[in-house]
């Protein structure tokens, strides 16, 4: 595998309602922000890579329109979707471009707009022959899967109320952040709306009008243009079966995360995950998921997820920080979801992280959840 | 076998900051507005947000005329007629509906502009073009 | 001026979809309230839905095996918040339980609502029991909901 | 020094108008003939690239239908929403990088689902060109009347080119036709007119590329290029196809050709109307002896997404099948309005 690295990222400030910018302005700004931060002009890049769920806005190639946005006229420009890993699937899209020795820097933007369309119900367009009439977007479907993970593994509400306090503390640091509360309490947590049982409002990811973007370079390039790139030292991929019935006990087992985790820790050299990493950036969906990641990700032992996050290990003075961002708990747009865990990790290795910076931090690990039980996994690193 | 199966899903479109302007203004002031890009000195029809050729974000919001130039059209039966128009003042063309019968066009052929009596700050405020009698056919 | 205009618009559309065979066959055993899963030869799974295609072992799926109506809870939901159905563009109000349902002779889940709708009552593990509609159309809905089986 | 990508394994489904088969089962089929092409079983498979598109296919997140026949259960799959020879130039990068040995590709589309030039419109800019009812089929109606101006023999010559195209294919989705009744069929977005419009059909297309290392025989997939033109048609030269000028000119600085000197002894471009046809020779400027869409191309039968993939497959048959071995095709793909967008291959036969 031919290296590259990130050089730069950008994001837009993520919210409920970014009304003020179509599209392809909201787009701009993500790609502003992430020329900027790696110092390049538009005419640097070569090839683009665009991430988005066109069903949730009700488009079709989106890349048309928006393109422009993301100073892809007249360059090469492909869009990947593939649902919650489209963010971080366009990463990895966007580094074996920048490794295959065809371009020399590839900008890569997720974006969502959540606002602009109904995305549960977009997410509920399944199999008409199968689910299509009794789907409920991904609500029902996370909250099925935690009524097994409690069952078997004993997890409580209240150690799931943590992450969200913990998430919420973190984006308080976090200026793109949707939301962020410094002072959230668990009793907050517990105390909100119920939305599918056992999940409660603050369970749950927010939809977020946003986009993400960073600038991956080929490694000649990457030395030239950054005096300390983000090297992205792995990457593997693992889609499952079609439907939500076929993969039993889901959250539990996540084979797909669980194997592309095992896969880049293998080719990285990672042996013990909560000491050799120094920060992780995961796609938790919902409270419950942090938890059940943290067992598939080797984080803990079965069953040990509840205490990982009691003693505060993974707090930002903790062993493994898990998002200093806040997480997708407090920023989903879709689309751009997986672009900022890999923009955070490589902000993180690139000391450019701001209030929420791991002193430190040389090897990070960002990962991708998407639909049913799809997975992405990078780590991150300070050297080739 | 077969199954058809329908949807129905409305969706909300932000026109951003450029698109705003130009439908407000076709609203409140039966104007078409373009967009100036210094760096390209070029006018472009409708406004936007940047420009096409050099990627540009310091463009000026300029007023074009309600006069136009027919630069392509294309009648789809069933369908109406639809053009290709460069507004008056425009290095650009944009696309909108004709108005008339097929007969009555031909390329460069003068326009005028022609805008709804009701408007709401949309694409279709302005109905479209129709051949200007003011000038030779 | 900071006026935020939008753009509004409604996607109606249709779509022919195309069952495939294992899964036309699936529906015309619905209308008879029979419930049949495809099994591997390779991993001996049985699946539902039944499809042309084993993606764990890469063999193609032919034959069939009978499953029963009632099976056990593997996992429950009561979802509250309401949900635009994409289908009739109408609003549908919680709360109304959802489950994922092992039927006796299938190995994999069927996703289905639950008539229970109080949480305290539901459980991984109960037995549960489908309820059908009295007009049988061939498809998943025929099946009403699952009721719990006391 | 890139690694060399061949193409060592096709399969597609007949173009139809319409296939009863589910998309899966379609699917299925294409990659099974494929992988038997290509000497391998599922397990050698690295990665997957598929290529659809959600609104054409009626389902959110369409790939997940074809995972498990695609082989993509527990492997890497990425998926691109264009036009299929796009998805091939992402494969070719993943052999490119190192990443993968062995990478299938995958497009499919089933236009009799649904009005096709109608779904269209959601790919058009929303502010100000969706709402007024645009689609596809309109912006190629405004490119033709363009072209059409001042030439009063342009109508001629494009019902001259779909009737070449369609007289040559063994099954083509419209029925061979004169120029005269070319001429008379139905007005669609004039000047265009039904006969002069590719038959739009359902298909699937799958072909399996793997490194040398491999040891893996066929054409080899020496260049790619892609582009996307702007958005606005009146942003855009609609009389010239500069997006696949500066696609062409990618793919032959990544073969290592020098532009002005490469011969191509096949063209398989991507016309969805007949007047593309002259758009394209003109921008490769192709030799006169250069063979042009052997089986009667897209003129003959388009499946949308699956289109570009469908002119690789024609073009690695036609290389496998040339006497000397060893020559070189043009292989081509468009999307989005005008196509917007554009890809190009180049691919040498390996000598005998």
């Amino acid at each position: 595998m031919r290296p590259a690295a990130i050089i730069g990222t950008g994001q837009t400030d993520h919210g409920r309602c970014r009304d003020d910018v179509s599209q392809p302005e909201l787009i701009r700004e993500a790609a502003n922000r992430a020329l900027a931060d790696a110092d390049i002009s538009p005419a640097d890049v070569d090839a683009v890579v665009l991430a988005n769920m066109e069903m949730f806005e009700g488009r079709a190639l989106p890349e048309l329109w928006v393109g422009e946005g993301a100073f892809a006229n007249r360059k090469p420009c492909l869009k990947v979707a593939t649902g919650g890993t489209s963010g971080t699937s366009s990463c990895i899209a966007g580094f074996h471009q920048a490794a295959s020795g065809l371009f020399d820097v590839v900008l890569v933007i997720g974006f969502e707009k959540h606002s602009e369309g109904h995305t549960q119900t977009g997410m509920a367009l399944t199999d008409p022959f199968w689910d299509r009439g009794v789907a409920s977007g991904a609500l029902g479907n996370f909250a099925l899967s935690i009524s097994q993970y409690m069952a078997e593994r004993g997890v409580t509400r209240e150690q799931a109320a943590r992450v969200a306090v913990k998430s919420r503390r973190n984006a308080a640091m976090n200026p793109h952040a949707h939301l962020k509360d410094a002072n959230a309490t668990i009793e907050d947590v517990m105390s909100s709306r119920v939305l599918a049982h056992p999940v409660r409002l603050m369970d749950m990811c927010p939809q977020s009008d946003g986009a993400a973007a960073i600038v991956i370079a080929s490694a000649e390039h990457a030395a030239k243009l950054c005096s300390r790139p983000a090297w992205i030292k792995a990457a593997a991929t693992r889609h499952e079966q079609p439907y939500i019935g076929d993969i039993d006990r889901r959250l539990l087992t996540m084979r797909t995360l669980r194997d592309a985790a095992q896969s880049v820790y293998a080719r990285t050299g990672i042996r013990e995950p909560l000491k050799q990493l120094d920060v992780a950036e995961i796609y938790e969906p919902v409270t419950y998921a942090e938890l059940a990641w943290y067992e598939v990700l080797g984080f803990c032992a079965e069953g040990e997820a509840g205490r990982l996050i009691e003693d505060g290990i993974t707090e930002m003075g903790g062993e493994l920080p898990v998002n200093p961002s806040g997480g997708v708990l407090c920023a989903n747009p879709v689309g751009a979801t997986g672009v900022i865990r890999v923009a955070e990790a490589a902000a993180q290795i690139l000391r450019r992280a701001g209030a929420h910076q791991i002193d430190g931090a040389r090897t990070a690990l960002a990962t991708g959840y998407g639909v049913y039980a799809w997975a992405d996994a990078l780590i991150l690193g300070s050297t080739p | 076998m077969m199954r058809e199966e329908s949807i129905r899903i409305p969706f909300r479109f932000a026109a951003g900051r450029a698109g705003s302007r130009m439908l407000a203004a076709l609203r409140d002031d039966k104007q078409i507005l373009g967009s100036h890009c210094p760096v390209c000195v070029r006018t472009l029809a409708p406004a936007r947000p940047f420009c096409p050729e050099c990627g540009g974000e310091n463009l000026k919001t300029v007023e074009l005329g309600s006069g136009a130039v027919l630069v392509s059209w294309t009648d789809m039966p069933g369908r109406g007629l639809f053009a290709l128009v460069r507004p008056d003042g425009a290095d650009t063309a944009m696309i909108h509906k004709l108005l008339g019968q097929s007969g009555d066009f031909h390329i460069g052929a003068r326009l005028r502009a022609v805008f709804a009596a009701e408007r709401r700050g949309h694409i279709a405020d302005l109905q479209g073009f129709e051949p200007d009698p003011g000038s030779a056919a | 001026m900071n006026e935020r205009i939008s753009v509004d618009v409604e996607m109606r559309q249709s779509w022919r979809y195309a069952s495939g065979a294992a899964m036309e066959r699936f529906c015309e055993g619905l209308r008879n309230k029979r419930i049949e899963a495809l099994r591997c030869e390779g991993c001996g799974r049985r699946y539902l839905p039944p499809r042309p295609f084993c993606g764990n072992c890469h063999l193609h799926l032919s034959h069939w095996v009978p499953v029963a109506q009632e099976g056990v809870l593997e996992a429950w939901t009561v979802v509250c918040l309401p949900f635009l159905d994409g289908r009739t563009g109408t609003v549908r109000n919680g709360p109304y339980g959802m489950g994922l349902v092992r039927l006796d002779g299938a190995d994999t889940t069927l996703n289905h609502y639950l008539a229970e709708t109080d949480p305290s009552r539901l459980a991984v593990g109960l037995r549960v029991r489908a309820a059908w509609r009295d007009d049988l159309r061939g498809a998943i809905d025929d099946i009403l909901h699952f009721e719990v089986m006391q | 020094m890139r690694h060399q990508v061949i193409i060592a394994g096709l399969g597609d489904t007949e173009s139809a108008l319409e296939d009863s088969r589910s998309i899966p089962e379609m699917v299925l089929a294409a990659v099974q003939t494929a992988l038997a092409d290509a000497g391998i079983d599922y397990g050698a498979i690295d990665s997957v690239v598929t290529a659809s598109v959600d609104l054409f296919d009626g389902i959110t997140a369409s790939n997940i239908a074809v995972t498990e026949v695609v082989g993509a259960v527990m492997k890497p799959e990425t998926r691109i929403s264009a036009d299929g020879l796009a998805a091939i130039a992402h494969g070719a990068c993943q052999i490119w990088s190192g990443a993968y040995e062995t990478v299938l590709v995958v497009a499919h589309a089933k236009t009799s689902m649904a009005r096709y030039q109608e779904l269209t419109q959601w790919a058009m800019d929303p502010i100000h060109v969706q709402p007024l009812g645009v689609d596809f089929l309109t912006c190629a109606g405004l490119q033709a009347r363009l072209l059409a101006h001042g030439d009063a023999g342009a109508d001629r010559r494009w019902a001259q080119i779909a009737a070449d195209r369609r007289g040559r294919a063994s099954r083509p989705l419209a029925p061979a036709s004169s120029v005269e009744e070319i001429l008379a069929s139905k007005p669609v977005a004039l000047p265009l007119r039904q006969g002069m419009c590719a038959p739009m059909g359902d298909g699937a297309c799958a072909i399996v590329l793997r490194g040398a290392a491999t040891g893996a025989q066929g054409p080899v997939l020496r260049g790619i290029g892609y582009d996307l033109e702007p958005h606005a048609l009146g942003d855009r030269d609609l009389t010239h196809w500069h997006g696949l000028e500066r696609a062409l000119q990618r793919a032959c600085k990544t073969a290592e050709l020098q532009r002005a000197y490469a011969h191509f002894d096949f063209a398989e471009p991507s016309c969805l109307f007949a007047h593309e046809e002259e758009l394209f020779t003109a921008a490769v400027k192709l030799r006169e002896d250069t063979e042009i869409s052997a089986d009667g191309g897209l003129l003959a039968a388009c499946v949308p997404v699956v289109a570009g993939m469908s002119r690789l497959a024609t073009a690695t048959r036609q290389l496998r099948g040339a006497e000397d071995g060893g020559r070189r095709a043009l292989v081509h793909g468009t999307w989005g309005p005008v196509a917007q967008g554009q890809v190009v291959a180049i691919l040498e036969g390996t000598p005998l």
